[in-house]
């Protein structure tokens, strides 16, 4: 349970992100952690909630129109990682914007919002419109753009793989929100990530989240089919790590750009390895899923003294 | 019918104090937790290993008994998790978040309760019907199925189960079991014949679940059900446990995803979109 | 153990795979087994020895001079997988093909030879004088040409990641090898895995070998410095069969082109699962590190009996 | 000095017979393998937990002793694999495959011999010692160095070893131990002053071997040490466990990898490429 001497942050010290300076520097990863009010009902002897030194929640992803997902089952589970298939179920930018994003300002939620859309006009469209709604907003903090999602059909597939892509959503987000913080959450699943993160960085962002979901697929041994109906889902948990760093390792020492590293981060020594690379806070995903208090006791855990 | 009030979910460590079969097919587990905490009947817990390399997903098991920091659960062996669990011993640590879900409703006149549990549907209705021993003026009649007489923990039924198997093998001497589907022993029993309006409570197998639909329904009785969905996090965030169900509120062939494990698991049958599958977008 | 009812096939029935006929579907993967020799020193009170069952022995891959490989350490174990940077140590062709190869004859191992280069023209001469020495050869079946060594550092990291380079490649070794079995082992490491198996397929290979490892990275958290002394390494083992299958399934329905399977294979049900997906054999890598007996045991397992 | 002839490796499986700490940093494993195997003091064996999720690489561990089907190992609980080690229990099943490696030579003249074991580097030793024991005629000086008096496995060593300490806490009541350096103790012992050309075999944590290699260069003694690679396989096949060593045949200058778990994991100090590491290509 003892840090390393090399560690030498304080994980609830504020920290600047572009505009935006952040409470803290452990985070709840996007689709993990709802739209992060879930937490106000969990309860624990150790902490005065889930939100306890949580720099941000980021927020699951929201579409311009609300989404119903994909079939079930939406879950495979691996000795090591989980598949999900859950096809960005979400209640749509409207409610977001008019109730979620509220009650989590009134809650004092650190919030980053996470959006996915399928052009780059929309990106700019949804982010024009929170700037104008929630200027006045203290606790929003900033907007991940999710330019990976691998379970949607619509083209998703391939969305965010090409850096022309990612150039043109980030530009498009960019120029509507001058005053949070911006960042771009990259796919795993290309030739060269560094390349995408250098075409984020180019078009403005503060920071790439990195990784999303691994492409994977799980069989049913009883049928030979695969488990989940979309066959493919997203990879995710302490199987996907080693990736998770190589990626964060390949931005960092590559693209010049801050890193928000998430990939398999379960207990505060998996989230020290991505600090050791040079990422600038970390996120919480299938981890979070399991403890609603993961990411505080990570928090609480890389606290010296 | 009410529903009762529920609290907040506590995330906290449990010690097993005891890991046992009650029958051919159940094992019985009573964690000491570091709390005491109570429940709803129909609520459950993710309850996983603690340790360095725990299960990526906590399982969900039904609330069987709670008594101050002492919580019990029934659970089968079926797959990786439950292959772990039964391989505890007293001592082992584990953790513990619960109680979770919307529990079974409380009758709040004194409408007559039927039970339809099969197998590992057992504890949520075990617990419920615990609860009611101090409503004696309360008429329930409760069933029970299982799969031979090994199954059946015996022990743990008081003589208001009416047990079925699907096989008459070993049941004990001075026991008494009916062969065939639980259901069909309800359809069958002359103390549902007397044209009152009951209400039926059910946890099983998803044919079980739909059979005792379809019983209710013929009757025009009311329904709950505890679905078992597979989950994810068992407390709302992932969305990877939905349930289709009916959206009365924007019109009569509109349907919406619940979530099992934060509206469940326990549904009005009526509300359930069995019938015509929900299309996915 | 038993087995599902879709799984017809019998294990050790000889199959065809291009101008061979290999005497059964479950291999050893390349690296994981040395040059197939080693296994006779071994004994089990359950197999005549390692090599029974066994389809074919893919020998560690060979290039055109000995290397020494990497700095130690090589290998980094994570909770699901292993991570290694051997970086292709092996005696060189001219060994090899005096040596190790007419002792794989003399032994009557089933042999692939895995062949990796850094241009073209050397894998047309590498197959171009293993056909004039073996052509006498019984049990050497084919070659199956690394295209994908994420550990050598001489460009070796792009090699294999563009369709032109492996066409090149396969073209080079396909016009020297007529009658012997010729695969090309595919990196996983790239956006699209199915264009690079279509490449290799018109460029005639007679089945592509997926995947090689994943690439990855641990840390070391008293020090914050990678484990490996290259950074990077190939990650392996259970963690990665989500993946595998992914770029498995990628492959067979997007390239249509046999696929011999490779990527956390450790049990009959692993396997079983590759072959659900339409896989023609099979390769047990990191498992048969472990045991010298996991690829006999698979076969012995997916017999009906 | 003779290399013992060496069979084939065998892959078995084994049943835990007990596994009980013999000092404060020691455990000793016995186990029960599936048929009789044979060793030569200086082999290892690959361990492994049996069942579904074993380690991805087997551990490597010294053979301390073998009866029949009982093979003993002694080991210290340094990480994921010998954490999960100490937790088992008589009657877990373990995988083996062994004896592997390269033993330490035995004597064939009279020619005294030094054994220079620190920590979990004693059960070689304490087995090369074993076997001597049919030999009276054989001078044998051991060491063994430990942390403190309560790390040492006292039961298991007989009179004819000298202990040292890096402190002198916990020695027991009659035992006796030096403080420092096992090579310390070693190059100050009286009985190795008598000018005659001994033999040093070294097990232990690196330091403790190279100090091994000078302390027997110093004097121009034969040395060997074995030295602990990690290992992915243990049989010779990955190249994971690749130890540099002199290939005098190819010249004074030239290098080459010789794997620890086939060539070693004994190797002659002289073959060793230590002061002038290898470059890898
Ligand atoms: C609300 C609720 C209450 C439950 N109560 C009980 C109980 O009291 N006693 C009991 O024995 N079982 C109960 N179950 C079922 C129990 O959760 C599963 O048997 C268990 O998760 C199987 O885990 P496994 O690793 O052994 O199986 P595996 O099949 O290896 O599990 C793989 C994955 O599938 C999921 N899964 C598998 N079977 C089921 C299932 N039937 N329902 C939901 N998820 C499943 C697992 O959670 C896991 O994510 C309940 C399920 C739910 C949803
Ligand atoms: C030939 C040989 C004989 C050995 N004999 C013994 C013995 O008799 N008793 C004993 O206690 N230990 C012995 N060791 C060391 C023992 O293998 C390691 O302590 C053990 O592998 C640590 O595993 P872990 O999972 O607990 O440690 P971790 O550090 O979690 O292991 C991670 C990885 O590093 C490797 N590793 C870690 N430490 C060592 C080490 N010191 N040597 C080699 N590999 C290591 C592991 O095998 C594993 O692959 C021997 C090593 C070798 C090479
Ligand atoms: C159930 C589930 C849902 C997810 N939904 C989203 C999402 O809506 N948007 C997004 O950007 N990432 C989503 N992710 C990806 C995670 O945010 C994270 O990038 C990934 O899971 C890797 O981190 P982990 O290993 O800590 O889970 C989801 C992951 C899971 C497991
Ligand atoms: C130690 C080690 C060495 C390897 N060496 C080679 C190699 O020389 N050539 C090659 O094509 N693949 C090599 N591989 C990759 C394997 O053949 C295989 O493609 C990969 O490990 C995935 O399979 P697995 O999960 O079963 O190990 C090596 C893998 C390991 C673990
Ligand atoms: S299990 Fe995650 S939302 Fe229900
Ligand atoms: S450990 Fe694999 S070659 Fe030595």
């Amino acid at each position: 349970m003892s840090l390393p001497d090399w560690w030498t942050i304080d994980p609830n010290q504020p920290f600047t992100l572009g505009p935006r300076l952040f409470p803290g520097r452990i985070w709840t990863a996007s689709g993990c952690f709802a739209y992060g009010l879930t937490g106000h009902d969990m309860k624990s002897a150790n902490f005065t909630s889930p939100y306890q030194g949580l720099g941000a929640v980021v927020t699951k992803t929201v579409t311009p129109q609300p989404r119903a997902g994909n079939p079930m089952p939406r879950l495979a589970e691996t000795p090591m990682g989980a598949i999900n298939s859950i096809g960005l179920e979400n209640v749509g930018f409207g409610e977001f914007l008019a109730e979620t994003l509220p009650a989590l300002e009134r809650k004092g939620v650190p919030t980053v919002v996470s959006l996915a859309a399928t052009r780059p006009d929309e990106f700019g469209d949804m982010v024009a419109m929170l700037h104008e709604t929630a200027a006045g907003f203290t606790h929003w903090h900033g907007v991940e753009i999710n330019l990976s999602c691998p379970n949607v059909a619509e083209g998703g597939h391939d969305f965010g793989r090409d850096p022309a892509t990612v150039s043109a959503c980030v530009r498009a987000a960019r120029r509507n929100l001058p005053d949070r913080a911006l960042l771009a959450k990259l796919t795993p699943n290309v030739t060269d990530i560094a390349e995408l993160a250098t075409a984020a960085a180019e078009a403005g962002v503060d920071a790439v989240s990195a990784i999303n979901t691994v492409i994977g697929l799980e069989v049913d041994l009883e049928t030979g089919r695969p488990v989940l109906p979309r066959r493919f889902g997203g990879y995710s948990g302490p199987a996907i790590r080693p990736i998770a760093l190589a990626k964060v390792d390949e931005i960092v020492t590559r693209a010049g750009v801050p890193v928000v590293a998430v990939g398999g981060i379960g207990d505060f020594r998996d989230a020290l390895k991505f600090f050791a690379l040079g990422a600038v806070a970390v996120q919480v995903g299938t981890a979070q899923m399991r403890d609603p208090f993961a990411a505080a006791r990570i928090s609480r855990n890389l606290i010296r003294g | 019918m009410v529903d009762p009030e529920i609290g907040p979910a506590v995330s906290c460590d449990g010690v097993v104090m005891s890991n046992e079969p009650v029958s051919s097919g159940l094992v019985r587990l009573d964690l000491e937790l570091d709390q005491p905490l109570s429940f709803q009947p129909g609520q459950f817990a993710m309850l996983n290993l603690a340790g360095a390399d725990p299960l990526v997903f906590s399982r969900p098991f039904s609330i069987f008994k709670a008594d101050g920091r002492r919580m019990s659960f029934l659970y089968r062996i079926v797959g990786r998790g439950t292959r772990a669990m039964g391989a505890l011993v007293p001592g082992d640590a584990m953790t513990f978040l619960g109680p979770l879900g919307r529990p079974f409703p409380q009758p709040e006149t004194d409408q007559p309760v039927v039970l339809i549990a099969g197998g590992v549907g057992l504890p949520p209705l075990a617990a419920w019907l615990a609860r009611r021993s101090d409503h004696p003026g309360l008429e329930i009649q409760a069933f029970f199925g299982a799969r031979d007489g090994a199954d059946v923990p015996w022990d743990l039924l008081d003589d208001r189960w009416d047990v079925s198997v699907d096989s008459l093998k070993d049941v004990p001497d001075g026991r008494r079991a009916w062969k065939g589907l639980v259901t069909d022993l309800a359809a069958t029993s002359k103390d549902l014949q007397d044209g009152r309006n009951r209400m039926v409570l059910a946890c099983g197998p998803t044919p079980l679940l739909k059979a005792a639909a379809r019983f209710a329904e013929a009757r025009g009785w009311g329904c709950w059900l505890s679905l078992e969905e597979h989950m994810g996090c068992g407390y709302g965030v992932c969305k990877g446990c939905v349930v289709p169900v009916l959206d009365p509120d924007k019109g009569p062939e509109a349907r919406r995803n619940a979530t099992c494990c934060q509206e469940g698991p326990v549904f009005n049958a009526e509300l359930l979109a069995w019938k015509r599958p929900h299309r996915s977008q």
